[in-house]
């Protein structure tokens, strides 16, 4: 018999149907994969099953509970209240935000089990007994610790512990892994399949991520514009998709091998000798010195023209700071940068100007990296424009000629980037980057915040631009997949060291240092989860 | 925190130093000699003269300066130029008065707003919620000082059950004292009542939104539950500022409805010495209200400080 | 609030009420520039304190004159008023929050200390000290208010230039050349000004109230110019028998500040994506 | 009730009387203001000579005063068993020590009328002799006000808080900016106060102290500042109003020495243009009296010039065109006390429809008032109530800040304060005469003396014609 059964299950907003004729079942100790795009429903069909629907949502259908004879939908919130957190446990995606920041951890661990009937005392103890389950280090310490003195992954093993405290038939976990590092990432998959093995627990886990259901799950549905559109065990879902946006999913998420281009030039055109940021922090005692986190220490690396160039490394290992001196938006606290053979850091910024006609950057954050209130035209040409680079005529024609470059309708240029999807968002930056024919182009992350099959056509496209223009690439980050896709050298930061640095290849294949290993090793892969499950 | 606290208290220190320059800086270029003032009408030059001596305002001003300063640290605030009598005291009487005025208007306003606030938040789509909305947004656009002259008309003058104005000291007659208080205090605490609510309003929104309350519920609180043990001191940290802001707002808004009410405290004092040239004490009765609210608004911080552990151990 | 405040979304039922009562006393203000029922100023003995009736439909005050056509005039001092100070405030605030929010600093720290410091200094004491120096008059209550105002406006405004100074649109005009001033008016400007507007709306009615306040303490606008404050002053000595003098003025004075609330509270609703989200 | 139909009136031991303007201090050697003598003389000091309620010049703590020939010497026997309330007895030691310390010791300008005084002695305990440097009327009036108060020669040392002196009545105790309590002098030579204890209640607001009436708060309303406010009293069962006259002359002053006041015309055309009877009528709900001129009808030199300058609109234009001055504008500076902010509306809109456009500036009384229009005479016209008794002597002021300069006015009045009673009588009102018809200044009208007051409490003064607000006789029922 099921434990947790989904029959029919519709949410609404309004007359728009955000979750729509959703059905699934979960067995007992079954763990069984949600994944989808973006705005697909994931979240929507967790909170309908838990009751958690935002303010103005409305859920129908039903829901079964092993033990529960009424529809989960239909019960009043009192009788709900005591399903949660008891039979019912849920772990939501950003662990920092998820917990009381005014709140000792322990307490609020005790909370659920003094809810469901444990006295004080019992709850206190059990408490550190659960954070010792779910290895926090110190958990006779961590109970009285605040959520905003533990990292990431610790709170997440906070969240965990607290929604496995009373043994619950089903655990929801909501992306639990997707705001951690790859190396935690591991860590914390691991800990969910683990302490859910051991109680029978059946999980329902969602996320975006192929490789991370491949490697928990044994049952997977895909999801898209709120229905079930595939579903079926991992290994055949994943082999054989049958419906056609699984085969997307698919594709997006399994790069081909990169095309390493025979690119035999030697002249540096940036090169860093001895670099080393320190940042410092506010003063926290009187006396004391003040804090500093070094950013990046004794940092030497040179790129050669027309390289495309990776920087990969875990989150704060210096990355972007890396790239904001050699963008000459920063200055290094020792050592010095020189581009095109002349010295950068040593320069005001009002006379970096060859250096911003010749090297332009891509960010991240493709909705924040445009001004909201500037409409696409004076984006793009806002280079052009600060660089008195051209007459106004020039500008317009200018901006055409780049849009149509990058794939967007020329019309665009009238428009504002809210009314333009994150990929199209992506592209406009891109654009404007290529505005003043840079030679080198810097990308900080210019993936990480789009979904798989968008992240597919925008890499696609800087390695075309790249090869068209003849451009020198710098590309940063976290994901060692995508890197290896698209660069030819590849360097790897580590707590601002730089701990490898060679052909991307070589990198991959045999790395050198233990760093890289590790992180080699803790990468999900769809191929690695399947090999493991004996799939081929 | 040791560290913040301190930077803190420095910060206090200075703004009230630079207080002292401004006022009294301000106060000089105020037109009307003193002496000229007391002496009234027809005075001579010498007569005028020889007071300037006796008060002092014949010496460069920096020499006043510091010497005003010395008599604040003190605590005496130097001589009245009209009543010849030290200020210090005359100050402290008022200030006392103020306060019991203030302070009872601010406890009224907590316990109306925080309640309030709390419902419209929580039914902010539902009917009482609009309700107390519209309430709340008209007691903010009625001035406190209409409801007063209202009040007066009508519970002293129509019905009769309290005085229309006046003071008498808790000491005195305790029954007399809250007759004397229940008016004034109503009408100045009804109107800071209403913005508090909004804020209430705001910040249990927010709070409302916040994940951890959603955490709080898959536990298996109830929503009512959940707001009140993760919900509530976490919207006091927001509205601990504004509390301290409407402090200040109070304290000057007391200087009007102590006209209408006819109540010896700050404000008629500091209205006093205006019309009468009284220098220093206008001085003075500025200091202590400037004081006042940096004092409040060190005090929120402090406060501020202990509500929220982030800032406590970070 | 966020630097995406940009775009107005769904109007709200506050905005909307709020839009059309500072409509009306707008539309108010502006007839009195080209009519008004009677003059307002004109003393006419023999109709002193009429009640309201078909020649005066507001009724007379003492001086016999026309509630109506001093009501309409006082919509113009009301205005004028918040205009001036809501326009001190945001002029001298506006840049010195962005100033603070762009240096790091000795300069920006500065600039925020001064601020607390005339923060220290509430509107209505700042105007009874200005009004002690320079005499009362509306010109020094409206300065006085704008002056006690800035530290909201330089607040709010610094806040909103960190957020948008943190942005990578930033980092990506000075990769793209642009030198401070450039970044200041390009792109922090414009993306302050939804929170400078929803400031202003707000300011505007703490405006109003403390011109009322003032003018009843007798530091604000002098006579026999008619500001809906002042006529509440005038009314007081009269309210048991004729009401009326305080009731429109207070009405007035009420429906006015109510406006500005409403439609500050819909443009912060309407700009913060948080509450559009729900 | 059946058994006693007319209950014996029981007389309160305590009465709250309500006042305007706070004194600063209780000091008036050393600070000017109209409230110290207000509160404290008659009541706490007392003069050797007062006035009565008819402006006649009678003895109080002399029991008689003989005039010598050359109207020089004055000599008067003083009261025995008059007391002072730190215990000491008033001697004619006290009374020229008194006399004495004017000169010497007083800073406010008011001295001035003990300038006149050469010696001062004492010839035994019960006589004084007083010596003039030359005859003056004006000196045996001035007596009577503060300045012929009379202080103990051991009680002086902290005036500003604790006065001491011989009347009825001993300060009690003062709160400022709230109430001050007169307590009644146990040990008083004269007929006993009737009250025990006196309270006079300060208000700034004067609708807070008619509310304070009608909610029973206190029993007086001393002056009703809003007249229209009257109506609130009518109820005739709880509350009664006495009307009288005051000597304050509501005095629309122009800039006598600047241009265009020094021309005649342009005086007399203001004079015209004003409908004064409607000033009073819309400003003062029609509560004052019309004069023509600086004396108030108590004076023994009054004479009605009130029809001097009737209202005639159209002769008003035609002497300003004369004038060469139709379209004038004017600073109109006022101090901002309720019956000249009410006045000044009135005058403004009168003028307008003549063409003369007045600029009200309100400026802050005292303290700006007096230094810009008063001490620097800063205006062009301005307003204020003279309330001083028998204040036309300032217009032989040319200092004085009309800046009124007319020699004849200056003689005339010089002459009457050295000549007999008969001369001073006439010469007087030979120069009001004169200054009205000279258009010095516009004579808007004679403030009244208005009080409301709870029904039962008599003894209130019907006019106001001295600086005391006399609480001697007051009682309630
Ligand atoms: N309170 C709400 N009111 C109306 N629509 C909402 C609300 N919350 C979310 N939505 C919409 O519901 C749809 C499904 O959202 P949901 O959060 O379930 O997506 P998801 O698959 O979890 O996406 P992600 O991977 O980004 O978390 C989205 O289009 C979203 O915009
Ligand atoms: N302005 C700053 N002040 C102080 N510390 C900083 C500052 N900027 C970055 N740091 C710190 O420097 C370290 C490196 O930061 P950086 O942003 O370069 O990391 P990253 O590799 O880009 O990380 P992510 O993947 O999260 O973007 C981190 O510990 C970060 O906290
Ligand atoms: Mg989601
Ligand atoms: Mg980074």
């Amino acid at each position: 018999m099921s434990v947790l059964s989904v029959s029919g299950l519709s949410v609404h907003a309004g007359s728009s149907a955000l979750v729509d004729d959703v059905s699934f079942a979960l067995e007992p100790g079954e763990r069984v994969g949600l994944i989808g795009e973006s705005g697909s429903g994931k979240s929507m069909t967790a909170l309908a099953v838990m009751g958690l629907l935002p303010e103005g949502l409305r859920a129908s259908g039903s829901v079964g509970l092993a033990g529960e004879s009424a529809n989960l939908l239909t019960l009043r919130e009192r009788q709900l209240s005591a399903l949660r957190g008891s039979r019912l446990g849920m772990v939501f995606q950003e662990p920092m935000s998820a917990l009381n920041p005014t709140m000792r951890v322990g307490d609020q661990l005790a909370e659920v089990l003094r809810i469901h009937g444990a006295s004080r005392q019992a709850a206190a103890a059990r408490a550190v007994e659960l954070l010792t389950q779910v290895r926090l280090p110190d958990p006779a310490g961590a109970v009285r610790a605040y959520p905003h003195q533990l990292s990431g992954g610790q709170r997440q093993r906070v969240m965990i512990a607290m929604a496995l405290a009373n043994d619950p038939l089903v655990l929801i976990c909501d992306e639990p892994t997707s705001a951690l590092d790859v190396t935690v990432q591991a860590k914390i998959l691991e800990l969910v399949v683990e302490a859910t093995a051991d109680l029978d627990t059946s999980v329902l886990f969602i996320t975006h991520d192929l490789p991370v259901v491949a490697t928990v799950c044994e049952r997977v549905l895909v999801m898209k514009d709120g229905a079930i559109v595939e579903s079926g065990p991992v290994a055949s879902v994943f082999t054989t998709p049958e419906h056609p946006y699984t085969r997307l999913l698919l594709d997006a998420a399994t790069f081909g091998r990169p095309t390493s281009s025979s690119h035999n030039a030697v002249d540096p055109i940036v090169d860093l000798s001895g670099v080393s940021r320190t940042y410092r922090r506010p003063r926290r005692s009187l006396f004391g010195p003040r804090p500093e986190v070094r950013a990046l220490r004794d940092v030497r690396m040179s790129i050669a023209a027309g390289q495309r160039f990776g920087v990969v490394g875990e989150s704060g290992s210096g990355k972007s700071t890396l790239v904001r001196l050699i963008a000459g938006l920063d200055k290094p606290s020792v050592g010095s940068i020189r581009f095109a053979g002349r010295r950068i850091e040593a320069l005001p910024e009002r006379r970096l100007r060859f250096l911003r006609e010749d090297l332009q950057m891509v960010f991240q954050d493709p909705a924040g990296s445009l001004d909201p209130r500037m409409r696409v035209r004076d984006i793009v040409a806002e280079p052009l424009v600060s660089l008195q680079r051209t007459t106004e005529r020039d500008v317009d024609a200018r901006v055409a000629e780049l849009l149509t470059a990058v794939g967007l309708p020329t019309d665009s240029a009238d428009r504002y980037p809210h009314q333009f999807s994150g990929g199209q968002r992506q592209r406009i930056s891109i654009a404007r980057a290529l505005a003043p024919r840079p030679r080198v182009l810097v990308a900080d992350e210019p993936v990480s915040a789009l979904d798989a099959p968008i992240r597919a056509q925008i890499l696609e496209l800087l390695a075309r631009l790249v090869d068209e223009y003849d451009l020198t690439m710098v590309f940063v980050s976290h994901d060692l997949t995508v890197v290896r896709q698209v660069c030819d050298m590849v360097a790897v930061l580590h707590d601002g060291e730089l701990v490898e640095l060679g052909p991307t290849e070589q990198v991959y294949t045999e790395p050198q240092h233990p760093y890289t290993r590790e992180l080699l090793a803790a990468v999900p892969t769809l191929e690695k989860a399947l090999a493991s499950k004996g799939v081929r | 925190m040791v560290l913040r606290l301190l930077k803190r208290t420095a910060v206090f220190v200075a703004s009230i130093a630079a207080a002292t320059i401004v006022v009294f800086a301000f106060m000089a270029v105020l037109p009307g000699d003193p002496a000229e003032v007391a002496l009234g009408v027809n005075a001579t030059p010498e007569a005028v003269a020889a007071l300037r001596a006796e008060f002092g305002t014949d010496r460069p001003p920096v020499v006043q300066y510091l010497d005003w300063v010395g008599s604040l640290v003190t605590g005496d605030f130097g001589i009245s130029y009209v009543t010849r009598d030290l200020i210090g005291p005359q100050v402290v009487d008022r200030l006392l008065v103020t306060l019991w005025l203030v302070v009872t208007s601010m406890v009224l306003a907590v316990l109306i707003a925080v309640p309030v606030g709390t419902v419209m938040a929580v039914r902010h789509r539902g009917l009482s919620g609009l309700a107390l909305s519209a309430l709340s947004q008209l007691g903010i656009a009625v001035p406190a000082f209409l409801a007063g002259i209202l009040a007066v008309a009508f519970f002293a003058v129509r019905l009769g059950w309290l005085p229309s104005g006046g003071w008498t000291p808790p000491n005195q007659d305790p029954v007399s004292f809250v007759q004397h208080l229940i008016l004034p205090a109503a009408a100045l605490g009804i109107a800071q009542a209403a913005v508090l609510a909004r804020y209430v309003r705001t910040a249990v929104l927010d709070v409302l939104r916040e994940d951890y309350l959603r955490t709080a519920r898959a536990k298996g609180l109830t929503p009512y539950r959940a707001l009140l043990r993760h919900g509530l001191r976490n919207a006091a940290i927001p509205v601990s500022t504004v509390l301290g802001l409407q402090l200040a707002t109070l304290l000057v808004g007391a200087i009007v409805v102590e006209r209408v009410f006819v109540i010896p405290g700050l404000g008629s004092l500091l209205l006093d010495g205006v019309a009468n040239r009284d220098l220093l004490l206008v001085q003075g009765v500025v200091m202590v209200l400037v004081v006042a609210v940096l004092l409040v608004n060190y005090l929120v911080d402090v406060l501020y400080t202990a509500l929220d552990p982030r800032l406590r151990t970070s | 609030m966020s630097a995406r405040l940009t775009y107005l979304r769904p109007r709200s039922p506050s905005l909307i009420a709020g839009g059309v009562l500072i409509g009306v006393v707008v539309l108010i203000a502006l007839v009195s520039f080209v009519w008004t029922p009677h003059d307002p100023y004109r003393v006419e003995a023999t109709s002193r304190l009429l009640g309201p009736g078909s020649e005066f439909w507001l009724g007379t005050d003492k001086f016999g004159r026309d509630l109506l056509s001093r009501l309409m005039v006082g919509a113009r001092t009301t205005l004028f008023v918040g205009i001036v100070a809501v326009g001190v405030a945001a002029v001298l605030g506006t840049p010195l929050g962005i100033l603070a929010g762009m240096s790091r600093g000795w300069l920006g720290s500065f600039v925020m200390r001064g601020n607390d410091l005339v923060l220290a200094f509430p509107a209505l004491l700042l105007a009874i000290m200005f009004g002690a120096v320079f005499g009362a008059s509306t010109l020094t209550a409206m300065v006085a208010i704008g002056v006690a105002t800035v530290p909201a406006f330089a607040r709010i405004v610094r806040a909103g230039t960190l957020q948008v100074m943190s942005t990578e649109y930033v980092l990506a005009a000075r990769a793209a050349g642009r030198r401070r001033l450039g970044i200041a008016v390009r792109h922090v400007l414009p993306n302050v000004v939804g929170l400078i507007i929803v400031q202003a709306s707000v300011a505007f009615a703490i405006a109003i109230l403390a011109e009322a306040g003032l003018s009843f303490l007798g530091f604000g606008t002098a006579p026999p110019v008619p500001s809906w404050g002042r006529m509440l002053q005038e009314s007081q000595e009269l309210l048991t028998s004729n009401p009326l003098l305080a009731v429109w003025p207070g009405t007035a004075i009420a429906l006015a500040v109510l406006g500005f609330n409403l439609f500050g509270d819909g443009l912060r609703d309407a700009y913060d994506p948080k509450l559009v989200q729900r | 009730g059946s058994g006693t139909s007319n209950p014996p009136e029981q007389e309160a031991k305590e009465l709250t009387v309500g006042l305007i303007a706070e004194p600063a201090s209780l000091d008036f050697t050393r600070n000017d203001g109209a409230a110290i003598p207000q509160a404290l003389l008659l009541n706490v000091y007392e003069g050797l000579v007062k006035l009565d309620a008819n402006g006649k010049i009678v003895p109080l703590l002399a029991k008689g005063y003989t005039v010598s020939d050359d109207r020089r010497t004055y000599t008067f026997t003083l009261r025995e068993g008059a007391k002072f309330s730190n215990d000491a007895p008033f001697t004619a030691e006290d009374a020229a020590f008194s006399i004495n310390r004017v000169k010497t010791d007083w800073t406010v300008s008011l001295k001035a009328g003990m300038d006149v005084v050469d010696t001062a002695v004492a010839t035994n305990p019960t006589t004084l002799q007083v010596t003039l440097k030359q005859p003056s009327n004006s000196w045996l009036f001035r007596m009577t006000t503060r300045i012929g108060a009379m202080f103990s020669r051991t009680g002086i040392n902290d005036l500003a808080t604790k006065p001491i002196g011989t009347g009825p009545y001993t300060m009690k105790s003062w709160k400022r900016g709230d109430v001050m309590t007169l307590a009644a002098n146990p040990d008083y030579w004269g007929t006993k106060p009737p009250t025990e204890t006196v309270s006079l209640k300060y208000f700034k607001d004067p609708t807070a102290m008619n509310n304070a009436l009608l909610t029973g708060s206190i029993d007086v309303v001393s002056s009703v500042q809003a007249p229209d406010s009257l109506g609130q009293f009518k109820d005739t069962s709880k509350f009664q109003i006495i009307e009288g006259t005051t000597n304050g002359e509501v005095v629309m002053s122009f800039n006598d020495g600047k241009a265009p006041f020094t021309d005649k015309r342009v005086r007399q055309a203001i004079c015209y243009a004003i409908d004064r009877q409607a000033v009073i009528d819309t400003a003062w709900a029609g509560h004052g009296e019309l004069i023509g001129s600086m004396v108030p009808p108590t004076d023994p030199w009054y004479e009605d010039l009130s029809k001097l300058y009737p209202y005639d609109p159209e002769k008003a234009k035609t002497l300003l065109a004369q004038a060469g001055t139709p379209k004038l504008t004017l600073r109109f500076r006022i101090p901002n006390l309720p019956y000249a902010v009410a006045a000044a509306q009135v005058v403004k809109s009168q003028l307008a429809d003549v063409g003369i456009t007045a600029q009200i500036d309100v400026l802050e009384f005292p303290a700006r008032w007096l230094s810009e229009v008063f001490t620097n005479a800063d205006y062009d016209m301005s307003m204020i109530a003279h309330v001083e008794p028998r204040d036309i002597a300032s217009w032989a002021n040319p200092k004085y800040y009309w800046r009124y300069d007319n020699k004849q006015v200056q003689k005339l009045l010089a002459e009457a304060d050295s000549g007999t009673e008969e001369e001073q009588v006439a010469k007087t009102k030979q120069a009001a005469r004169i200054l009205a018809e000279d258009a010095a200044a516009d004579w808007l009208f004679l403030f009244p003396n208005l009080i409301a007051a709870k029904v039962g409490v008599k003894g209130l003064p019907k006019n106001v014609i001295s600086e005391a607000f006399d609480l001697t006789a007051v009682s309630k029922s």
